[in-house]
């Protein structure tokens, strides 16, 4: 018996190898970036790993475009990972994820005079973190990345070890993380011994609907889905958010809060949706409770908010909170709902993000509503970008922001829970009036007249950010259906 | 016999759990901590899973312990102390605690446990057949694992440097 | 030219004028506006005398000016003897009185004076397009427009205070009587599903649900849609009453006369104000069905008529006089109509227009002669300066008094004696007297006038010691007028029972012939109410100028005071009214938009601001905290999951 | 209900699943009232030993040996997050003795 | 293709004036809105009156996964907005004085928001519908902000916005319900049209859209951003704020809510409710407007009493309401204009808008006080001006539904000379006081002012020119 599980042909491992390709490619760049970082003397090594860093994310990039274009999606490593559309497409959000943090990243490490090279090699360990957990299809491999992600961020967050912010930050993240990650093992633990595998697809088949009578599943899901509802931020669970996204610098925070919300929700998506259909009702009734909760407390907290960070952290609560919605409608529509919203939401909010990094000081980040003052002036392009993102999180059409809540929010009422629906768009109406607070001092006359320095790469992710924002709305079918093949894998065709 | 031997694990994992909780001092945590590790490698023991028993005593207990240990020991022994600024936080978590574990409790008691598939649990838990399995079904997580380890050190380099400047 | 073109015509002369005249008219030479002025509404008389002598009579439809669903309204003139009634009258008086206005406004600058023209034509085509329209819509047009030209002609001296405000009083009661007949109308298009005369009075007399003809006996079609024409009646009567200045709507009558006094005398004496009268003899097949709306008008009439006789007893000031006399003229000729005798009324209605215009046009001599001096205490003893003017303001008085055989006594007296000769009819006795009574005050009131103005010795304080007769062009059209109102009453005498009848032979086929059978008794009557009014005309030379006789009032103060402020109509309306209307505009602007309509957002975004931030306590920056609730978070899903799970 | 034979003697296997949960408990407790940023790290290390309990117990009443290999990956995964903790800890504490995580509350609200 | 180009054409000429030297702008600006106005005559000269149903369609799959199309068509009905729309705004453009600051900026906002206007009185299916409906508000709001008057330009903005927004909102819920519950899963208002949900469902949706279309309109208690937008809108921007967006929310009561839920009706019937409050909206704003001493606060709430008007017109169900209510639309954007010029006019002359601190102006602006009254005859609805044949139809129309409707609507037709008369001979009569104004009239605002006046006297003369063409009206209702 043993001899017939040693047996691993070549092209066995070949296969396998291929439904991983795009995290196999950036880990072995991402091992060359940490040789790169040691041999290249100081000066050069920034460029250098950044330069590595972007190849890596562009090569993966471009095997998981390839591999969606002409590979045969299948499981690989005895269902431990897979290679479907699914996994695909979060790799390429992922990727694309990448490139922009470089680009935005780099000048602003420059600017405050930091080492570029770990924290390049970091980010690039977070997201082949946020791919392994796209590509996971066992519990165990769902861990794996969900840690190999929170640890790279842990010391991203505390990337600024000047600062006490950045290290207040990175020790609360770091705690309650853990704690976080310990109900979500204890979760998967309990599951795997309710369904004796933890291959999700097999639990999927093997549980039937009796097992909602299984105490150990549904304790399983109950700790699960908190350990989830923690990673997309999601109130009750979210109070690490503002903190932490306030203390990090800001390049991390941008990635965190697109990288970490799409992770998670492809992680929520195939542990509930894909490994326990059978078990809707009582998973859709706890994310109900998770979705409400977050989109009122998100929009409320953040009226009050003077620091853009905080403001942003809690708009993402309560976005968070919209795309559940997508979640718990599930089907073809809602999942696909979903990944739009994600994928959309990557580019909008990113941006956002982005715009507050070009304002940072080399001794610290700007993000106070005064540091946006007089912005149509020190760079009418920024302010229009800002503008546009501004809106589409307020979602208004024809930005991406207005489509993305659209699809959900259609899935959601077609799936019948209209009361969520309804909830959502009060609170979006009170989202707008802080959204358009932000364009106030950005459009208002200010005396303030020092440029902002715009450099190359940034003003490039920037405006990529603030097209495709526009684009993706004014025509969102591509990216549509683009969605509804990736949630195929989930929904079955 | 076993059922003795069941009985001192578990009264020693729990009264050291019990210590971690309440010792002031961060060392007698760790200690306390040790303890509970200890007993639970004897009931992993009595579990048939020979291999984690001896990673848990030699790495766990061994090496990560030491670590914390050293970092107090860097630290200089941290007295807690009594006053808090947050009322309710100890009464309210008690509530919390305790109506969590009354439910995980009222819950595992109705659990319907899945029938065993027959393997001879003559080699189960040996080192062999964990090996069997690390390299075979667990190729993948094992390699993640490695690149998680990795990423840790880097970032304990990172973190640990004395100024930006050095290395 | 066809009658199609030629009715056309008559509208379209004076409209020309006031196209020609509005815009720069005032850059062309005043000679040129002289002409046109009143040569366009001489034009149009000519016209009209050549429809009348043509037996000109039909619908011309022009074109359809909407439709929309069943709802389709015609561009068309109905000309019918009484149309052309109404024409000849408009224009002849209207001619006589805006060629007058050429000497009276001379003081005027130019473009004033251009002004005045312009909107004089354009009063003259409203009113003309008013009783030519052959719809309830281009009624209610023409009827809107006199009103708009009204309304400008009153305030024409746009500097004067008093005269902007009298405008818009008079506007906006005008408005409510175009609502009414608006409403009125709608009532009628739901019932007949036409706006057009012809079909809805046709629908109104055979109509052709209700066969056989007999069943359509006018008791049962009252029965039958009564209610809805009675509806239809009354709204159209608000219409009326507003337009004629009768109770309750009549106050801006008197406030009126701070237009120049050629307006007063031609749209506020012979015309305009009689648009009523003519509404109702227009409306005749409904009134004779809707009795109770018919009543209304009787009753309205000789109340307004008694009403303005009793106020015009007291005022000081001469056009006002005239202007309260012509209320209780005009209630004389809602009287008639509204006891059925609509071509009596209408004879009154030119007798009226006659000696009115007349008196008025003196009246403006004397005014013009006394600079502008209103008030007649400040005249006395022009009998001797102004002659010409002073005899023909006497042929007026007793015309208006109704002499024999002045044109006042025919028309009148007939009404009187159709309203007699009712005795089975309670409601035309009771206005019988009503009106004798009002025809004794009247009597005296005219002679207050005209005793106090002309005879006696001048006044101490008379503004002009030696005032000039007026011009020609002034007093020439008095004059004619004169000659009018003292051979006008021969070409209709049946007060005497006897001699022609022109004017109802000519209206009957238009408002049916006259119910007349009176005998000599009414005769006899109408004779000794006349020798009553000529001698209480006489009275007043006793009272006012030899002063043998005590004054009435100091017999009566508080009449005397009642009377002064006209039954404290105004008062009464700004009370209940005006006031309360501003009180609850500003109210409502001032303390319900701004504190609770914006209350009712601010408040909620105060609100949830102030939830926000005590929201924000709980984001304590305390780790344990974050823990504590993330555990809670816990219990509630666990708690959830339960129930889910267990339901 | 299933008992475990072990060395002859039958062992409820609830047991064990009650101890890990009772563990796990005690860790969720050292983490709500403990102060001290590194009690609460062991805390939480007591919270993953719980886990692993659970784990190997389910491992062996399902005779399936994924339990006991996942628990050595939660073994190396928990020794990494010590290694970052403690990392992240001793340079805070190269700026400023804290041994009180209330202490790390400058952001809020 | 057409119509795509009514709509995109403003919008590419904003994105290039938004970056062109500001003393181009202007004209540029004139020039595209000119070019706008011609296609939209080429369409309204093209289009046949007969024909029962959407002509100039286009139908382009944009969304197939929800069946969403990019559908644009015009009927009888939104034939006259789109003309309307086109005309203000060349008229506003041309209003606009080339001094203001980023004149640019202003005039790339103001084809912005016109180009939305276009396109959601084109638009055919509901998600474009809605998407123009929000779209429209993003221009809207910066011009009010950005280019507002008084003191709190910004306040005014945002409540602006959230009034609409809490409305269009909730219209989102109602636009979904609608793909869900009718089951045939289109957002094509035709094919809506034809199968009404179960009255208890109508009930809930039409709730949704009406109170959308009750806050643009705005409807009697619904009216509080008003007051503040105005006040605060810069001029040139009033003359399509006030013209043509004041009517969207009219507009989608007659082509959404009446079509698509014929008979909402609940615990109580909405067919009712809407008009009792469309009459509300006649005497209280006309009572505001009694009390109103900012002249341009004066007119606002002429605004919102006549905007009742065309309300009542479209719940009236009958065609004459109907096409009482559309004429109302076009006279009312026409008269709006027109009023907010003059009053804007007369205050930076004499300085302030206080109606209360001037008088006896005809006397140094005679050309001014003629064309002001002939305006304020029109808004009154003196017959022979334009205002006049819709408020007569649309009462026609209330009176056939229920004649204590119309009485009440007559009770504004009584006001509406009240408060007009009220502003014009209080500053422009009696004898002269307060501040002297600078000038009359210039020629050049009098040319502006020419169409306007035109129009007022051509629509009361031969309104039949209009209804001949709304008779072509794509979904069944009274009209057709």
């Amino acid at each position: 018996m043993l001899a017939a599980d040693l047996s691993y042909s070549w092209s066995q491992a070949l296969a396998d190898l291929g439904q991983i390709a795009p995290i196999a490619t950036l880990t072995g760049f991402f091992l060359f970036a940490i040789v790169t970082d040691l041999v290249l003397p100081k000066q050069r090594r920034g460029n250098a790993v950044a330069m590595v860093a972007v190849a890596g994310y562009a090569y993966s990039l471009g095997t998981a475009v390839y591999r969606w274009r002409f590979a045969q999606g299948g499981y690989a490593y005895h269902q431990f990972a897979t290679g479907d559309n699914f996994a695909l497409f979060f790799e390429v959000l992922f990727g694309t994820l990448g490139i922009l943090t470089v680009a935005v990243s780099h000048p602003y490490l420059r600017r405050r005079g930091m080492l570029e090279s770990e924290f390049h090699i970091l980010i690039m360990a977070a997201v082949i973190g946020m791919m392994v957990l796209g590509a996971a299809t066992s519990l165990v491999t769902v861990f794996l990345g969900l840690e190999l992600l929170s640890i790279a961020l842990y010391i991203a967050c505390g990337f600024v070890r000047t600062e006490s912010r950045s290290q207040e930050a990175a020790t609360k993240y770091l705690l309650i993380g853990g704690f976080a990650s310990a109900f979500v093992l204890y979760g998967m633990a309990l599951v795997y011994g309710g369904a004796g595998t933890t291959v999700i697809p097999v639990i999927a088949s093997r549980l039937g609907s009796s097992a909602s009578g299984n105490p150990l599943i549904l304790l399983g899901i109950v700790l699960m889905g908190v350990g989830f509802a923690f990673k997309v931020s999601a109130a009750p669970f979210h109070m690490w958010t503002p903190d932490v996204y306030q203390g990090a610098p800001i390049p991390v925070t941008a990635f965190m809060s697109v990288g970490t919300k799409a992770a998670a929700f492809a992680m929520i998506i195939r542990v509930f949706a894909g490994g326990l259909p059978h078990l809707a009702p009582e998973w859709q009734a706890l994310l109900a409770f998770v979705a409400a909760t977050s989109m009122v407390v998100g929009n409320l907290m953040a009226i009050t908010q003077t620091s853009l960070k905080r403001l942003l952290a809690y708009s993402g609560i309560a976005q968070a909170g919209y795309i559940l919605i997508g979640v718990i409608a599930g089907g073809p529509t809602g999942l696909a709902a979903v990944l739009y919203y994600l994928f959309t939401y990557m580019f909008v909010n990113f941006g956002a993000f982005a715009v507050i990094t070009m304002l940072a000081a080399p001794d610290g980040d700007r993000d106070s509503f005064k540091d946006l003052e007089g912005l149509g002036r020190r760079s009418p392009l920024m302010a229009i970008l800002m503008t546009v993102f501004m809106l589409s999180l307020a979602g208004f059409p024809p930005s991406v922001g207005f489509f993305g809540k659209l699809f959900v929010f259609t899935a959601g009422v077609s799936a019948g829970y209209t009361w969520l629906v309804v909830l959502a768009l009060v609170m979006s109406v009170v989202s707008v009036f802080y959204y358009v607070r932000v364009l106030i001092p950005v459009w208002s006359a200010s005396t303030r007249t020092d440029r902002v320095s715009a450099p190359f790469s940034s003003l490039a992710a920037i405006a990529l950010s603030g097209v495709a924002s526009l684009a993706l709305g004014i025509y969102p079918t591509t990216l549509l259906v683009v969605s509804q093949l990736g949630a195929n894998p989930i929904t079955g065709p | 016999m076993a059922l003795v031997v069941f009985f001192v694990a578990a009264a020693l994992a729990l009264a050291g759990a019990v210590g971690v909780v309440a010792f002031r001092e961060p060392i007698r945590s760790v200690l306390s901590l040790v303890v509970v590790m200890l007993g639970l490698s004897v009931l992993f023991l009595l579990l048939s899973a020979q291999f984690v028993f001896v990673v848990q005593i030699i790495v766990y207990a061994g090496a990560v312990m030491v670590l914390f240990l050293f970092v107090i020991a860097l630290m200089g022994p941290a007295r807690e102390m009594a006053r808090t600024k947050l009322r309710f936080q100890a009464w309210l978590s008690a509530l919390f605690v305790v109506v969590l574990a009354g439910l995980i409790w009222a819950m595992l008691q109705g659990v319907q446990y899945r029938q065993p598939d027959k393997t001879d649990l003559s080699i189960f838990g040996t080192v062999q057949s964990i090996g069997v399995g690390l390299f075979t079904t667990y190729l993948y997580p094992f390699e993640l694992t490695s690149i998680l380890l990795l990423v840790a050190a880097i970032g304990a380099i990172y973190l640990s440097r004395k100024t930006i400047d050095d290395l | 030219m066809s009658n199609q073109t030629l009715a056309l015509l008559v509208l379209l002369f004076p409209a020309a004028g006031a196209i020609l005249l509005v815009g720069r008219g005032w850059r062309l030479p005043r000679i040129v506006t002289v002409i046109v002025g009143p040569g366009v509404v001489w034009a149009s008389f000519v016209i009209t005398l050549a429809l009348f002598f043509g037996k000109v009579s039909g619908d011309f439809t022009y074109w359809t000016w909407i439709k929309s669903g069943t709802f389709e309204v015609p561009f068309n003139l109905l000309v019918d003897n009484l149309s052309i009634f109404m024409c000849l009258v408009i224009t002849s008086v209207g001619g006589l009185i805006v060629t007058y206005s050429v000497g009276y406004m001379e003081h005027e600058d130019d473009p004033s004076y251009a002004r005045f023209f312009t909107y004089m034509d354009v009063f003259i085509f409203s009113m003309l397009l008013l009783v030519l329209a052959g719809n309830f819509v281009f009624l209610i047009v023409g009827w809107a427009l006199v009103g708009l030209s009204s309304y400008l002609l009153i305030g024409f001296w746009y500097q004067r205070r008093s005269a902007v405000l009298a405008a818009r009083k008079a506007f906006v009661m005008n408005v409510i009587g175009d609502v009414g007949m608006i409403l009125g109308t709608f009532v009628l298009f739901v019932m007949f599903h036409s706006v057009t005369f012809a079909t809805v009075f046709r629908e109104i007399t055979n109509p052709n649900y209700c066969t056989p003809a007999a069943i359509c006996a006018l008791p049962l079609r009252i029965v039958t849609d009564g209610p809805g024409i009675e509806l239809a009646a009354f709204l159209l009567l608000v219409g009326a009453i507003a337009k004629s200045a009768q109770l309750p709507l009549h106050t801006w009558l008197p406030d009126a006369m701070e237009g120049p006094t050629p307006v007063s005398a031609l749209i506020h004496a012979a015309t305009m104000v009689t648009a009523g009268v003519y509404l109702i003899g227009r409306m005749h097949p409904i009134y004779d069905i809707a009795v109770y709306a018919h009543g209304a008008v009787a009753i309205i009439g000789a109340v307004t008529a008694l009403f303005a006789a009793t106020i015009a007893i007291v005022q000081t000031d001469i056009k006002r006089v005239l202007a309260y006399s012509t209320m209780s003229q005009i209630g004389y000729m809602f009287l008639a109509v509204g006891i059925g005798a609509y071509s009596a009324g209408f004879f009154h209605l030119l007798a009226h227009a006659f000696f009115k215009a007349l008196l008025f046009m003196a009246a403006g001599n004397v005014i013009h002669a006394m600079h502008d001096e209103q008030d007649m205490r400040k005249f006395g003893g022009l009998w001797r300066q102004l002659r010409l003017t002073s005899v023909s303001f006497l042929v007026g008085s007793l015309a208006l008094v109704g002499v024999i055989p002045l044109v006042g006594y025919f028309s009148k007296e007939q009404i009187l004696g159709a309203a007699f000769s009712k005795p089975d009819d309670p409601l035309a006795l009771g206005v019988w007297v009503i009106g004798a009574v009002t025809a004794l005050i009247t009597g005296f009131y005219t002679g207050r006038m005209w005793w106090i103005s002309f005879a006696g010795k001048p006044s101490p304080e008379r503004p002009v010691e030696h005032p000039h007769e007026a011009r020609p062009v002034m007093l020439v059209p008095v004059l004619i007028l004169a000659a009018l109102a003292m051979v006008g009453g021969f070409i209709q005498t049946r007060a005497l029972g006897i001699g022609p009848s022109a004017v109802s032979d000519f209206l009957s086929s238009a408002v049916g012939p006259v119910r007349w059978e009176g005998g000599a008794e009414d005769v006899v009557v109408g004779l000794a109410t006349m020798a009553l009014a000529t001698l209480l005309f006489l009275a007043a030379y006793r009272v006012y100028v030899q002063r043998t006789w005590k004054p009435w009032s100091t017999a009566l103060p508080w009449a005397q005071r009642l009377l002064e402020r006209k039954y404290y109509f105004d008062e009464i309306y700004n009370a209940a009214f005006v006031r309360p209307m501003d009180a609850v505009a500003n109210f409502g602007l001032r303390d319900f938009e701004e504190p609770i309509l914006d209350g009712v957002v601010v408040n909620p975004g105060a609100a949830v601001t102030a939830g926000a931030s005590s929201l924000s306590l709980t984001q304590s920056g305390y780790f344990r905290n974050y823990v504590l609730v993330f555990v809670g978070g816990a219990v509630v899903a666990t708690v959830i999951i339960l129930v889910r799970a267990s339901s | 209900m299933s008992t475990l034979d072990i060395g002859g003697s039958q062992i409820d296997t609830s047991w064990f699943l009650l101890l890990g949960a009772v563990l796990f408990t005690i860790g969720t407790i050292g983490v709500l009232v403990r102060r001290n940023p590194l009690v609460i790290l062991i805390s939480i290390e007591l919270m993953l030993n719980a886990v692993n309990l659970t784990l190997i117990t389910f491992s062996r009443q399902l005779q399936n040996i994924e339990g006991q290999l996942f628990a050595l990956m939660v073994m190396t995964v928990a020794a990494a997050e010590a290694v970052v903790g403690l990392a992240i800890l001793v340079d805070i504490f190269r700026v400023r003795d804290v041994e009180d995580v209330d202490e790390l509350s400058e952001m809020k609200g | 293709m057409t119509l795509t180009v009514i709509w995109l054409l403003p919008l590419i000429g904003a994105a290039l004036i938004a970056f062109m030297p500001p003393r181009f702008a202007k004209w540029f600006g004139v020039v595209v809105a000119v070019a706008a106005l011609a296609v939209a005559a080429g369409v309204a000269f093209f289009f046949e009156p007969g024909y029962r149903g959407y002509q100039f369609t286009e139908v382009v799959p944009w969304i197939p996964q929800l069946r969403i199309f990019y559908r644009l068509g015009v009927d009888g009905i939104s034939l006259w907005l789109i003309v309307l729309n086109a005309f203000l705004t060349v008229i506003a453009l041309l209003a606009t004085p080339i001094t203001t600051r980023h004149v640019n900026r202003f005039v790339a906002l103001m084809l912005a928001m016109s180009a939305g206007l276009a396109g959601l009185f084109m638009a055919v299916d509901l998600v474009l519908f809605y998407v123009f409906w929000e779209a429209m508000l993003i221009p809207a709001y910066f011009l009010l902000w950005i280019f507002g008057e008084g003191d709190r330009p910004a306040r005014a903005a945002i409540k602006f916005v959230l009034y609409t927004l809490a409305g269009s909102l909730m219209m989102l819920v109602g636009v979904i319900a609608e793909y869900v519950v009718t089951g045939k899963q289109t957002f094509d208002i035709a094919t809506l049209a034809t199968l009404p949900p179960a009255p208890a469902v109508q009930f809930g949706l039409f709730f949704v859209f009406a109170l959308a279309f009750a806050i643009k309109t705005p409807l009697f208690p619904f009216h509080g951003w008003l007051p503040d937008a105005y006040m605060a809108a810069p001029t040139p921007m009033l003359v399509t704020f006030a013209g043509v967006m004041g009517k969207s929310g009219a507009y989608g009561f007659l082509r959404i809510a009446v079509p698509l839920f014929p008979e909402p009706v609940g615990w109580w019937d909405w067919r009712w409710v809407i008009p009792v409050l469309a009459v509300g909206a006649i005497i209280w704003g006309a009572l505001m407007a009694i009390a109103a001493r900012d002249m341009k606060l004066l007119v606002s709430y002429s605004s919102v009493s006549h905007m009742g008007f065309i309300v009542l017109g479209i719940f009236s169900f009958n065609v004459q309401g109907q096409q009482g209510a559309l004429l109302q639309i076009v006279n009312h954007g026409v008269i709006i204009a027109a009023l907010f010029l003059i009053v804007a006019w007369i205050s930076d002359r004499v300085g302030t808008r206080d109606r209360s601190a001037m008088a006896g102006l005809a006397l140094r602006m005679p050309i001014m006080a003629g064309v002001f009254f002939v305006v304020v005859l029109a808004a009154l609805g003196l017959p022979g001006l334009n205002s006049f044949v819709g408020e007569f139809m649309t009462l026609l129309g209330a009176w056939q539904r229920a004649p204590v409707l119309a009485l009440f609507g007559g009770i504004g037709i009584v006001l509406a000379p009240v408060y007009m008369l009220r502003l014009f001979q209080g500053i422009m009569q009696s004898a002269p006081a307060g501040p002297v104004p600078r000038s009359d009239i210039y020629a050049g605002q009098l040319v502006l002012l020419a169409p306007l006046v035109v129009l007022m006297f051509a629509i009361g003369l031969d309104p039949n020119v209009m209804t001949n063409l709304m008779l072509s009206v794509a979904l069944p209702g009274p009209i057709r």
